[in-house]
């Protein structure tokens, strides 16, 4: 029973969305047991960009020009030590460190264009975290949600699918335009 | 023994071989000369009225400290994104936690471990099928007699691994799609936060299936999720609910979880509830263990900042305590010292965790990513100690 | 070939003071190797602790109340965390940590009866570093010598023969007064 | 490859679940919306000029500094108590470090891992009998091809381990009674500091028996003994031995090793030479590691600080700049920002170890305990950067 890789890599998305669940577990203990509750949306709750939006602290602060500082516009909601301070660059690990598979999602505004894009942070794994000065150890909120809404939660490590799931440090990778 | 043979070997050699009574003479001959001294290993008491527990500052150990003194009593041993558990009649301590043989690297091995809470002795590595690498207080905990641990696992889905404590061996594993944590009720129940905003609630019998059932939706769970950090008493069932824009929902959780309607922590201190708007300034709760409940009087002790919504991880500069029986607010405590300029190394004190002690005249632990941790009187607010260095970012009390 | 406890603890000195070779291999080695070299004294050189001796800048800060600061007098040559800072004492291992058999030596002077003492300092051993505060991690260099000088050096993780030479805290045992 | 398509696949599904468009023309439609990015992983650059190595500042990584940006390249993962050597030619990194399988218990696994210098991928773990927990610099090393690696090892006796590069597996071990560390020289050989004041030169032939001579006694291994923090430039076996008073012992190091009369780098400054008085004031050599050694010029950088004897490990106000064929200091660098007062937060600035790139230009680098590390021009002392926090108390260059 061979997948295409896009069955996999699809299959793979929906687990990081669905907290983990095998996409066919998943959707048997949906019918199971979470019956009574409304499905989950299959992407992050998107918010609109508008240049009348009112705008979070951490948009309202943020820069396109450093990405080793934590107020590097990608950063609106990642957590932990930033790569581009390890060797590595805002969606690029550092040498030795291996990307998951899977990751968190964010919605960051852009203050050049104005739009938001959606962002993949994607941790880098395998190796002892790294240890970058505390300028670089960042801790974004915007739209963070607890860990029962794991594709948006940066608590946690994510490290799956890898060799060792140690953290080293963290990536912000732009996915594509939030919609609104 | 060894050591105090040893120590008098050395001593005899050390007279045998040395004009020692003339060094003596040209000292202070009106002092005895001191005794040799014996290496020998502390126990911990197990009376101590006001211990608590933090996780080191990076992450390998805990660290049990006396709160009225403010000196550390010892110090247990811990992997990766570990959490800690006390039994109830704080024999023991249980700790889940993670290595990997090399280090960052090689056979990962997730363990409940088990310690001897006099002498600090492993007594017992439980292997486990996995567990979540999240550090959140409600990954790990124990039913109401201590006789059964639940360890929250992500991997390869979202689920909850029962550990028999008696027997010492893995029991069971229950699938919680969507749901996350586990906060424990009486002997064979617990109930998970979901992502549809309603709480699930798991029964597991001694032997046969578990028992899953759901509530309504209670909580919007993208727009004010409620915080992982929340409370449940584990012997009664009674829970405590907070949202990240101070919406207090009391819970009965058991087999038919009841959740009663959301009172507002702004509005119990005479202001309007807080919104979620991103502008939209308020006193609101933040941190990382951002509050703290005192079970038998209900009290509800909250870390809290003032901000926009989504700054739900900032620390507090404030203390909020809060009657959950009237939903009164009770007292505010600023945390000294207060800054004056807001500039520069003269920033609030943001505290990012706290505790309450559970006994009739509690105490609270707060702590402080930089250092400076505090012990105050939960009711008055008095500063009764300051400790250096008390640890990371959890704290856990006995008799929780 | 039975050994007596005395005999053992002897042994264990010797190899103490000897830098861990085995005694017999130790005493071997010398004959065939160290021929032109000195035989190493068997205790630490010592100093005469007279009053008009004068002090160490340590010595002349030295109190004798407070064990869990650096400047407690037993502390002239200790290294590390000091275990009273651990819920150990000046010479008691917190809970869980198991003293190692093996010790480098200092000599330190008592204000109080200004004698001078030889002083054992064990590290407690087989768990992770104790997390005590700054003030509580020492670094005492009074007649401290380098690797070549085991016995006197401080920068060893002293955890020989423990179930696991990690290091914990380091204790300071009075063992006798020293000698001119 | 596969996270590229990811990233195609979301933001495929991202445009058709979403109006984008329309939330494209609110925003600023002159610029072009920003393109998808791909994860992937860096590699190392070989051919930085002015790279460094430091100890991560809780021991668990080595990093890589690129000297003349500041900015990290990388980390290499150590274990307990770990040490670093570089192959001549840079293509592999060889690290010396201990793993239990349970984080402080279970299994001890002494290793010699090899790391390709490029990707920083594992490429083998070579088992050791053992190896000393010690935290020196020249516990480990390389001889002067690379082609072999020496392991200190002090239990179960002094002894030296020494790995086959080239095969991959520990050739053998030979006993160094009564000595330590390991100053390697040419191919086969090297030679260990002695607690009779001498120097043990071994030469290990690639089979057959380990010879090893000792020198005569040269100093007084209790009253004024030398570093452990020594250095050889082991293609040529010359070697600068330094020992806490000052003096400073050149020497030529082989199966007849040399040593010279030494010279104190006190009156080199136009002082008295500073002797071993508990209340002698003078300029003296203190830290972790507290000097470094440029081969090509034969300059000694040496961490000074104003102290009595007994402080050799308070680390350095001035880098004194030393000229060892000539014995003439060059410089002395003042460790700015001088304090003012001396009283609180305004102490001298203490830095506890140092390192010098080994090219024509070469670059100081300095460490702080408290970070605020340093990179100076070693040839003027000026300040080129200041690093928030590049490691803990050792550093390594490439060429050593």
């Amino acid at each position: 029973m061979s997948k295409s890789p896009i069955d996999k890599i699809g299959e793979q998305l929906t687990r990081t969305l669905a907290g983990y669940s095998s996409r066919r577990g998943f959707i048997a203990k949906l019918g199971a047991v979470l019956a009574a509750a409304p499905l989950l949306p299959l992407l992050p709750v998107a918010r609109a960009a508008t240049a009348t939006a009112p705008k979070t602290d951490f948009e309202r602060n943020a820069q396109t020009k450093d990405d080793t500082k934590c107020t590097y516009w990608k950063y609106c909601a990642a957590d932990g030590v930033m790569c581009s301070c390890c060797g590595g660059g805002s969606h690029t690990c550092p040498p030795g460190a291996e990307p998951s598979p899977v990751s968190w999602i964010g919605t960051c505004l852009n203050p050049d264009d104005n739009r938001s894009y959606i962002i993949a942070y994607r941790d880098c794994c395998g190796t002892p975290v790294c240890k970058a000065g505390k300028s670089c150890q960042c801790d974004g909120a915007d739209r963070e949600l607890p860990t029962y809404r794991a594709p948006l939660n940066n608590d946690i490590i994510w490290c799956f699918g890898n060799a060792s799931a140690t953290y080293h440090c963290s990536t912000a990778a732009l996915v594509g335009l939030s919609g609104t | 023994m060894i050591n105090a043979a040893i120590n008098k070997w050395l001593l005899a050699a050390s007279m045998g071989l040395s004009a020692w009574a003339a060094t003596a003479s040209q000292a202070s001959p009106a002092l005895p000369v001191l005794e040799p001294e014996v290496s020998d290993v502390a126990t911990l008491r197990l009376d101590v009225p006001h211990r608590f527990f933090t996780s080191g500052w990076d992450g390998d150990s805990f660290m049990i400290f006396d709160g009225d003194s403010g000196k550390m009593e010892g110090s247990i041993p811990a992997g990766y994104i570990s959490n800690l558990a006390i039994a109830p009649d704080n024999s023991r301590f249980y700790v889940s936690e993670t290595y990997w043989t090399h280090g960052a690297r090689g056979d990962r091995h997730d363990l409940v471990s088990i310690y001897d809470a006099k002498s600090l002795h492993l007594m017992k590595e439980i292997r486990l099928p996995g567990r979540a690498l999240v550090s959140k207080v409600q990954n790990f905990d124990i039913n109401a007699s201590g006789s059964r641990a639940y360890v929250y696992l992500l991997q390869p889905a979202s689920s909850v691994v029962w550990v028999d404590l008696k027997q010492q061996v893995v029991a069971g594993t229950v699938e919680i799609p969507g749901c996350a944590l586990v906060f424990p009720w009486g002997e064979q129940g617990f109930s998970s936060l979901c992502g549809d905003g309603s709480l699930a609630s798991v029964s597991i019998p001694e032997s046969g299936p578990a028992k899953v059932t759901h509530t309504r939706p209670f909580f919007d769970a993208n727009k004010d999720p409620i915080f992982d950090d929340s409370f449940v008493d584990r012997v009664t069932g009674n829970a405590i609910f907070l949202s990240y824009s101070g919406l207090v929902y009391p819970a009965k959780l058991g087999f038919d979880t009841v959740v009663d309607k959301p009172w507002s922590i702004q509005q119990a201190a005479g202001y309007a509830a807080a919104g979620t708007g991103v502008q939209e300034l308020a006193w609101r709760p933040g941190g990382s263990q951002l509050a703290a409940y005192h079970k038998a009087s209900g009290r509800l002790f909250v870390l809290m900042h003032t901000g926009n919504y989504w700054t739900h991880k900032q620390g507090g500069t404030e203390v909020w305590v809060l009657d959950t029986k009237t939903h009164a607010l009770l007292s505010r405590f600023p945390l000294r010292p207060a800054p004056t300029s807001g500039l520069g190394d003269d920033k609030a004190p943001y505290y990012q965790s706290m505790g309450v002690s559970q006994d009739e005249n509690p105490l609270l632990y707060l702590l402080n990513p930089e250092g400076n941790d505090l012990v105050m009187d939960a009711a008055t607010g008095e500063l009764k100690l300051k400790i250096e260095s008390a640890g990371g970012h959890m704290v856990w009390v006995p008799g929780y």
